[in-house]
């Protein structure tokens, strides 16, 4: 059954496709990119073995075109395919489309993918594995009068729990709908909701669902191989979301205690057991205040955040998969799974949190990582190159890992000083603000965190005289339009590519 | 050596003296700044006794400089901006597309009252939906795009017309 | 009895100086450097908020003078000293200076570094403690024949154990030592030691050593604090040496079991406790073919290979090393320690490993340092910088951590093909030999490794072909005399320090 | 473009031809090979189907290359080289130091036959003590330096006298 893998073909770009490539080539395995002609000189291109150009920069044309992905893998002799996040990740078709290639796809089974990816499918596969749901019950139709049968409301309320939204089965746009904390409203809401659904959208039909107030995103990391094992590898909190996009995400979760990690983590398992799950994927929860968890969707791919698991599990995530899919077993039992410490990523965005998180273009004229123990930067750009509007704008992310949360967090802030960007407006400064906050560092993170409290962010000014005094003396080295040149040592030109610094030599032995 | 930059549009005058290896700048208010060193796009300098340490970037006329997770901008006084003549004035009447994107939804109508901030569209671009607030106050007195159009960098999407009397 | 630490000088240059600043940044420390004349533009002068110019490139004129040291401290209000590795480290008369002046010394009080320093004092404290140390009996005087007192001698044997040595009381170079391995060959072999003692010394004087062939070196690190807690961090085994220098450490090593770890692990907790040990100190031991272990010596200080203890514990030994010197308990109990993976660093030297290890210097024509996932580099040198003859010629250490040793190593091999170093000559090949080895992969490795596997070595010819077709593509274009500049983008001059990488602008907003 | 660099003293002529944004260089013997990119000091280029990295830099006469883990030198043909005069050719007679050191003890006389790497000497520097080996098979004929000296670097230390017929 198991079948080895010498070369892969890394079917994305940035950040992703460099961390992938990472692994294989410490493996020895053959890389192959795939760019599209805005890349052909990208990092993920520069890190493969081998480059296939797909098409146009539109993703349209290049990297979603799964055909055009699986005829370079087969063309350049590669195995497996690693999608990635995104794009063709949870493509159900392009994996079939692998397998008949006789290309071995990184990831689940296709099925596992079709039922995963539609909402009502994989709530009813996980209501009948027992994994908890957001409790939701459909009212019988109203009658002519709009009324709705007593008895079926209340054993409905009863299932469902206060406080619930009352919904317009057929609405959208918050019209037909009602939060009700107290039992005593709840007839006068469905009666107003099933008015105006009636009115806006020609159907009364009303269902109720359990109402989360700032519920908390606690994810798990799952892994599953082809011989019916399944371990989860802890959680992952990611509360932090400007739009419904994570910005921060960190483990262990400060909500959970080891009771409630244990009950998550088990559901989590029985839910990649109630799919046959194969490879890496992640199990997304809604956690309530009340300590209640619910599953929100699975995710059927390596996930953005997987560093900081990585960071306090010690484990290679991408190595595991490339294990799972070539038939090998799982390289860890759950008791082998000792998270340590405590992690955090932050995304950086080529974004202006100032003006609505517009996404931002141009070239990047400085771009210089941090480093340091406890220090990781993915990334998939370079000082040189250009953020174009065509992709993502995650330009990188990075995580730092501490013994401690309070720990993690001062080597972010640390880190996130030490990380220039010039050219594109980024998060940076953001990010940062968000971890000062005082109900940031005391674990109190919600899916509201950053309405509650940066709604009103704006730039800090800094310490914009010293900014002017160094301005100033750097335009004194290069008065504009001068191109002279100074380098490291201040006194003698830089002679790239050949990095000479100067007549220096050894004296040769004998 | 004597510079002139602008903070939006305020002239900032400095004085650059080198003393031995360092420099010292003179601003117009204020203690002189020691710089320790500059080379490769970093520039050492004391802040407040201690070493901070500015990454710097030019592009045209603007100086950029990264400094303690802050950035700023300043522009060179008198300084050639080759697309000089295509500039809009942040905070000025005209929004234009910041890049490329489709315009998924207009959310304000002619003849209305905007405050700063105020969502006026929703832009997608690189995957995701932006809202583009309203840079200052005023009444909307024209739209030049429509839901589904897709504009390019820097077109014209609206104009604003502030109250009466406010400076732009 | 908590004091609190605002301000720390660090009396140390190179990568370790940076290595303590690092953490000192992160918990919003003023640091304050310390340099020689060869050093004022060195990295971690760089790194630190305030420079002290301490004198003439010389150690003994700079880094080792103590009271200048101290004098710089006072002068910039630092309230600590941190003495690093080396120079001042274990020093006792310098940190019982520092006291006298009102400065904390981050290292163990004085008289514990006056009695580990001698090396009898140590022993015989080790002994008392129960520690056990390599046994070793002096014999009674010889009669005037050059006999010794049969029963004296069997009983001596007795203690020291088969093989041992017969070595002169006052002898030196090997004269007067024999090696017995058999019972019958003793009384000959003391017999021949006192009569070539008595010619080359003076004296017959003869003892007994136990002879460890090939041991391993493996050492603990222990951490105490001023409440009279210790507790252990686990094993580094530092077998690979040349000339008793270690250039490669791991943790775990592949000769512990959990029970004999618990041992050795308990010896150094006795050993800690034996002297009141205060902060980061390492007990170093050699451990028999046989599985016995005996006390070597105990550094009252931050060891080089500290980041691998690191990297498997998720703790950083210097914020504690800070925390303890204030005043606080330690921040772990020994049930708190549980080391996970498997770490390994390699000490880059510049060096020739082909001709004696020779050192080497020059300037830094290229260097660029690895990184990514579970890489870690520790450096105090930059591309441009000067290797000079004053100073220790360890330019940097490269840690990597897995989930396993294979991990490891493959992630090391990976890294040190990855790190370019030009103009000085290297290790890094010799390193990379040496991960290559079957028997290192086996974890066969002791104290004799290099001399039994690496004694012939040369450096690879590598892919000459390759390497000069690279060459030649570079020299076109920069051809000789010439000092034309090709950037990254290959295509504009590059405008240091303003990073102008071209015209490029975005349109305002309104 | 036509270029021949030494290779020890092996000439090695090579020909460089850009095509399209890569370039093709064809040595003496072999396949062609294909570089990739070439900036900031790393060369890409395709080694058995792979992509490798290689770094390089310029001292002098002398090229140097990274790749792959391996150093490796070439001379450029008749390169100058400002300090030539002071150059000494690799295993030549006369043995210097490489660096300014301390000389801890002389291990040979003069009249004593070694082998390529018997140690002549112990020199101690950068805190540590450093054997240097023959770099040839010889008789010494002349030891220029004694116990406890200080010699500063490329100072002469030793001459050796390779066996007659033989190339030095």
């Amino acid at each position: 059954m198991s079948r080895p893998i010498t070369s892969v073909l890394v079917a994305n770009r940035g950040e992703i496709a460099c961390r992938v490539m990472r692994t294989c080539r410490e493996m020895g395995l053959r890389t192959v990119a795939v760019a599209s002609e805005a890349d052909v000189d990208a990092p993920h291109v520069r890190m493969a073995d081998q480059m296939v150009v797909l098409g146009p920069p539109s993703p349209l044309e290049s990297y979603l075109k799964g055909d055009a992905v699986i005829a370079a893998a087969l063309e350049t002799g590669a195995d497996a395919i690693h999608p990635g996040y995104g794009f063709l990740a949870e493509n159900a078709a392009f994996a079939r489309a692998c397998g008949e290639a006789g290309l071995i796809f990184i990831g689940p089974a296709p099925e596992t993918i079709t039922s995963m990816g539609e909402k009502t499918a994989a709530r009813r596969i996980m209501q009948q594995a027992g994994v908890p749901v957001v409790p939701g019950e459909y009212l019988p139709a109203p009658d002519p009068a709009g009324c709705v049968d007593a008895a079926a409301l209340a054993a409905a309320a009863e299932i469902v729990g206060y406080p619930m939204l009352v919904k317009a089965a057929y609405g959208g746009g918050g019209k037909g709908m009602r939060l009700v904390t107290d039992p005593t409203d709840l007839t006068p809401a469905v009666e107003a909701a099933v008015r105006e659904a009636t009115k806006a959208f020609g159907d009364g039909l009303v269902y109720l669902e359990r109402y989360l107030e700032r519920p908390r995103h606690v994810e798990f990391q799952i892994f599953g191989d082809a011989h019916g094992h399944a371990v989860h590898l802890g959680e992952r909190e990611c509360s932090i979301q400007r739009r419904h996009q994570k910005i921060i995400e960190e483990t262990p979760s400060p909500a959970l205690d080891p009771d409630l990690r244990a009950r998550m983590g088990e559901a989590a398992v029985a839910a990649a057991k109630a799919v046959a799950y194969m490879g890496a994927g992640t199990v997304e929860f809604l956690l309530a205040q009340d300590g209640s968890f619910f599953f929100l969707e699975m995710n059927t791919r390596l996930q953005v955040e997987h560093p900081v698991t990585e960071l306090v599990t010690g484990f290679d995530l991408v190595r595991a998969q490339l294990a799972v899919a070539a038939g090998e077993p799982l390289p860890w039992r759950q008791e082998d799974v000792a998270p340590r410490g405590h992690a955090l990523e932050c995304r950086i965005y080529a974004e202006d949190p100032a003006r609505g998180f517009l996404p931002s273009v141009g070239r990047l004229l400085v771009y210089r990582e941090p480093d340091g123990p406890g220090v990781r930067v993915d990334s998939g750009v370079a000082e040189g190159g250009e953020v174009t509007p065509h992709y993502d704008p995650m330009l990188a992310k990075i995580s730092t890992h501490g013994a401690t949360r309070e720990e993690a967090i001062s080597r972010m802030r640390d880190a996130l000083r030490r990380y220039p960007v010039l050219g594109v407006t980024t998060n940076i400064e953001y990010l940062d603000a968000v971890l000062a906050e005082p109900a940031f560092a005391a674990g109190n993170t919600n899916t509201g965190f950053l309405a509650d409290h940066l709604a009103s962010w704006t730039p800090d000014r800094g310490d914009r005289d010293a900014a002017l005094a160094a301005c100033a003396v750097a335009e004194t080295l290069t008065p504009c339009g001068h191109s002279g040149v100074v380098t490291q040592g201040g006194d003698e030109p830089s002679l790239s590519p050949w990095n000479a610094l100067g007549r220096f030599r050894l004296n040769g032995l004998g | 050596m004597h510079l002139e930059f602008l903070d939006d549009d305020r002239p900032r005058p400095c004085t650059v003296e080198q003393t031995g290896t360092a420099w010292t700048v003179t601003l117009a208010e204020g203690e002189p700044w020691t710089v320790l060193s500059c080379d490769d796009g970093a520039v050492d300098l004391l802040v407040d006794g201690r070493r901070g340490r500015a990454w710097v970037a030019r592009r045209d006329g603007e100086r950029l400089v990264f400094l303690d997770g802050h950035v700023h901008v300043f522009r060179l006084a008198g300084a050639a901006d080759d697309d000089a003549d295509e500039v809009i004035v942040a905070g000025g009447p005209l929004v234009t597309a910041d890049m490329p994107g489709k315009v998924v939804k207009v959310l304000v109508s002619v003849g209305d009252e905007v405050a700063i901030g105020t969502p006026l569209l929703i832009l997608e671009a690189m995957k995701m939906e932006a809202e583009i607030p309203a840079p200052l106050a005023g009444r909307i007195v024209a739209i030049m795009v429509e839901q589904g159009r897709t504009v390019g960098q820097g077109e014209l999407l609206l104009e604003i017309e502030p109250p009466a009397g406010e400076p732009t």
